[in-house]
């Protein structure tokens, strides 16, 4: 099997998407010539040409309300918000139309469109370049919100995305862009957009991340494994709706939660993690339902000693488990 | 101007019938039967005038709450917009989840429409932006408050239509007030179509309170739009003939004087005057056609009344859909 | 001492803090001669003239925007959004711009400004009048969030948000405004921002509210009194940042937490109450941490039925408390 | 055009200044010692214009990323430009929370910019709305790339500066790109100025490669904005001679021909040229200048070199202030 990084394989999903269904295009800004700035959509403005690969006007709302008016007609818009960071003047769009098109029409209609977006810092963006920003989604009925940690989920879950008839917020954890590589068959494949996943088993407690954060807390299992903890990591992938069963189960198996996000600590999506936990699963607890994760802050530093003080990283997860562990 | 004299009648009948159907929602809230109504009377030469220029279920809209006359000659029933006063089962728009006048009628391909002003304009480009990729000759219209045209949001979807040169109409409903704050606060330019020119696309004003010139300017700028000759704005001016809406008390900011002065230009009365003078209708005709309607708005109050409410579970969904409603 | 409703109470707090201070001003829809949309302007504009009480255009981005950069210049700006479903298309002034200014800046730069915006549902407005919206904004750093459940407290915070150096969201339970009344008394007074209140002692379980549940939980509290069920209440007022003391307290005292809020439930900001006694109270509890919340659909329906199965009510939290207790 | 000679040779050395500071940046990028650099090289003739026709220290402004020369006439050091680019202690902005050129400069009231696009246009109009409630004679500038006058923030900044007839001086440096993306397919007028007669304001372009020619209209303006004659909209029309910043790569999307073909416009060659015509300087001087500028930029290199990195734990604050910072 080819081995990707996970850029390639967020653009292999869009190409495979549009060639199969003409009514799939690309829209934002540089997305064409230029390929997006993060070249995840090199070679598709030369494939599928300016009309199906559209370099918007410098503007987020109008970008999400415009392929919301052309998913209403029934095309399949991938918007893409050049960083995450960005995605607030689309705000409107997305939690009062996109969200609530399907419930307040009572079903008549349907907005089946996928949000891309680059997250997440440790790269020297600074406040602006580095947010996560999925809290404000896993809290908005209507809207999926994905996050893949590798390539082969990246390319399945995207292709997923983009043949549901949901809106779906798609978010690629941009420091992995280039750094996770992995195994993509070249054969069709799909991943279903909903399920969690368990990348490790383990017995001693249960680690909950996403994205980049799932990266680094396998790093740390392995870690821990040398030192006699086993640790199970679930990669949440899907964060809304959340998948309550596969998170109850395996806290079941190990009595010990660690929830890890890049993102600020107070009102992040691990508080959701940890109150299912700690509402469904009390009986199973051998430990306190432990986060780590961003401290609250309003964002990632650029200066480089200020940045890593931010970040959550593979040792930071580590330590977090050991003291879990000995609980 | 091409309208035939069976044209003109009906168009005539349009007017009639939504203003009964308005008049009989204020009846109704002072009787304590409905909760809110939001009133078009003054908007019905506008909405009658710009919706006839349409191929009604062909080409798409998307409307807001003022536009009762609009969705009337879209198809809207009776019955149906006195079960939307309601919240009765059978309301064609939400079934019953959003406000009344909170428009949406998919057999009429007139799109969902929310409470957050302007969220529609960009719709309307997108849809735009669809028929053009499609290469089909449809159009869409999209109507709007002169207050908000302010909204950046408006503002950039006009200027993705006018980039791409998209079917798209943009009606304003200039009625002299945005609840009780008047043109004067919202724009330094005497006219909202006076925006056409810092974006690039035509814009004209029309006399509002009279049917047949609004008809005969949106008709030619639909056409033109249509064969490919881009997106026109159009600003139509009336007066709010009626507080902004059952909740509003419009004696804190303006006077009674000010309104019965306006009331002269009723556009109902003038269509009246001029149907009788050009020998279309007789004044015992109007009279009929008046009473006709008081009829049919009285027998769709009865059936609304006699119509159920939904089950508190229905509020369960939709939330997400298992397949894309297509155009 | 004078009996006064929570909007007279919002009301005079405006007037004494534009009376103190001649940088205090009011801006937002329909807040002049109108006295805005739920009269809690009302008055300001004949006191204080136009310039200090201005009618903006009809965009929430830009009243938002201005008013930070009057704020950057030195003044105090109170912002009133009309409803707080209307607050999104300001997202990004209030989420990159507001909040981040202090710490972007290394303090150089502050935006002293509030926020004010009616929330809530239980008033027959559907989709877009019901919203609670404050889970947008308990997770912004930099940002503080306060919402007061009586009108001693919205008089009190809402003048020490007005002299508070950093920007304020001040979210007022619409459905309470004329309905909840109480005691203020005529002098001078402050409610400090930080500390939530312990409402009512108790000792079976606390239950953690704020705004228009927070008066529910007390007439809740008051029923299961009688049933020999003993509830401590606490109304959480700052919700942003949180006073994790009193609640971690609290669970100490009664071991049992019940979170409620009328917002969804998945990410609300009770998932952040929760996991913050998972955490630090972990051995203090005796029973599962409960939330009873607003479920998971996109909005309040409007039609009655559907409204109250969507709305958390006095009953649903004296049922949710009483099992909690027996368990 | 009254500029005396002194001030001439003042406003070239500021130019050449910055082009140094400028060029060193890239050579430093190069070199792998900083990681991110955002180029002003060929707006220099712009923004020495704006500067020299504000009254500097006294007047405002809100700048944007590319205005390196507007802030070294503002008084920005090139030993704390250097220090941004390498995240040192020092650095004026931020304290190196913020990417490079994320201006902001307290002492010159030129305030914190951030990265979103055209969220410093409100703050201007809220600066001049503060300033004309506070009856003074001073004015705002705030600049923007053409491709960000796309946003609908942009567009509502004016609009409120139009209406209240602010004295708030809206700059376009029209460059060509928005990152890779022309203004064609940003809107559908030829130039930004244009956008001015929508939104009834005074709209100018004039040559951005014209150092003298930019002071005198943005000169005139602004003593017509000081009296109170209300904003105006200036178009500076220039090229963007470097990629978009040290993470583009513009052969994806322009010739080398054409970059090279425009570097013959110069703004520092036309300056440098004329000022020898008309005997202001000689070539020597010129090329004294040159020499003095690099010794500077040299130094500044070295002392920022040698300062120190925060320290990590800084990163946790400025969140909220106890005090305003006062105008
Ligand atoms: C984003 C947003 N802000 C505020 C409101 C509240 N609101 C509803 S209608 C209205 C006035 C609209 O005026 P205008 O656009 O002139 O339309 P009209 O009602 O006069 O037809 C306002 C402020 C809203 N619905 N949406
Ligand atoms: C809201 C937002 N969207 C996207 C970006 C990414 N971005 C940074 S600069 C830029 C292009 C800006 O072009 P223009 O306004 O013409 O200014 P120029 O860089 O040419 O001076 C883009 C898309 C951003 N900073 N903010
Ligand atoms: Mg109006
Ligand atoms: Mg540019």
């Amino acid at each position: 099997m080819p081995e990707k990084t996970l850029v390639e394989a967020v653009r292999d999903a869009m190409d495979e998407e549009m060639a199969r269904d003409e009514n799939v295009f690309v829209v934002g800004e540089d997305v064409g010539q230029r390929g997006g700035v993060f070249r995840a959509t090199v070679g598709l403005f030369d494939k599928y040409g300016g009309e199906r690969v559209i370099d918007s006007p410098l503007a987020e709302l109008s970008i999400v309300g415009v392929s919301i008016g052309a998913a209403l007609y029934g095309m399949k818009p991938i918007a893409e918000i050049q960083f995450g960071d960005f995605i607030f003047p689309a705000m409107n769009q997305i939690v009062s139309e996109a969200a609530k098109m399907t419930y307040r029409s009572n079903g008549e209609w349907t907005v089946p469109m996928v949000i891309r977006a680059p997250y997440g810092g440790g790269i020297g963006g600074g406040l602006y370049h580095s947010q996560s920003i999925e809290a404000f989604f896993t809290h908005v009925p209507g809207l999926k919100v994905v996050i893949p940690s590798n390539p082969y989920d990246a390319k399945g879950l995207l292709k997923s995305a983009v043949r549901d008839p949901n809106p779906v917020i798609f978010m690629e954890p941009k420091k992995g862009y280039r750094l996770i590589r992995g195994e993509v068959p070249d054969e069709e494949f799909l991943v279903p957009i909903g399920p969690a996943k368990i990348s490790r088993s383990g017995s001693d407690l249960s680690i909950f991340a996403y994205g980049m954060m799932h990266y680094y807390a396998m790093a740390a299992a392995e870690q821990l494994e040398k030192e006699g903890i086993s640790a199970e990591v679930i990669d949440l992938r899907t964060l809304y709706p959340v998948d309550r069963q596969t998170i109850l189960e395996s806290v079941k198996r190990t009595g010990k939660a660690l929830i890890v996000h890049e993102d600020n600590l107070t009102g992040g999506y691990g508080g959701e993690i940890a109150a299912i936990i700690a509402e469904h699963a009390f009986t199973d607890l051998d430990a306190p339902v432990r986060r780590l994760a961003g401290p609250d802050v309003p964002g990632v530093p650029f200066s480089h000693p200020m940045q890593e003080w931010f970040m959550v990283n593979e040792e930071k997860i580590a330590d977090a488990a050991r003291k879990l562990a000995q609980y | 101007m091409g309208l035939s004299s069976e044209i003109k009648k009906e168009m005539y009948w349009m007017m009639v019938l939504s203003r009964k159907l308005d008049e009989r929602a204020w009846i109704l809230h002072r009787q304590g039967k409905i909760a809110f109504h939001i009133s078009g009377i003054g908007h019905e030469a506008a909405q009658v005038g710009a919706a006839y220029a349409l191929k009604r279920g062909y080409d798409w809209v998307t409307p807001y709450y003022r536009d009762l006359a609009l969705m009337v000659c879209l198809g809207l029933t009776p019955e149906e917009f006195m079960l939307s006063l309601m919240g009765k089962v059978g309301e064609p728009s939400s079934g019953s989840r959003q406000m009344p006048s909170h428009f949406g009628l998919r057999r009429a391909n007139a799109v969902s429409h929310s409470a957050p002003v302007a969220t529609q304009a960009p719709h309307a480009a997108g849809i735009g932006l669809a028929i053009k990729m499609k290469k089909e000759d449809k159009v869409v219209l999209t109507t709007i408050g002169e207050g908000s045209t302010s909204q950046g949001e408006w503002y950039e979807a006009v200027n993705w239509a006018a980039i791409h040169h998209l079917p798209v109409i943009f009606l304003v409903e200039n009625n002299q007030y945005a609840i009780s704050v008047p043109p004067e606060k919202q724009m330094a330019v005497p006219s909202s179509a006076d925006k056409a020119c810092g974006l690039g696309l035509p814009g004209e004003t029309v006399d509002g309170t009279d049917v047949f010139a609004v008809y005969e300017t949106i008709h030619r700028v639909i056409e033109k739009a249509r064969s490919g000759g881009g997106p026109a704005l159009i600003e139509a001016r009336m007066y709010r003939i009626t507080p902004h809406s059952s909740d509003d008390d419009d004696r804190t900011y303006r006077s009674k004087e000010e309104v019965d002065e306006n009331k002269k230009k009723d556009p109902i009365l003038l269509a009246r005057t001029r149907l009788i003078e050009e020998g279309i209708i007789t004044e015992q005709e109007a009279d009929e056609m008046d009473k006709k309607a008081k009829d049919m708005v009285t027998e769709a109050v009865k059936r609304s009344e006699e119509a159920a409410y939904p089950n508190a579970e229905e509020a369960s969904y939709p939330v997400y859909v298992e397949e894309v409603q297509h155009a």
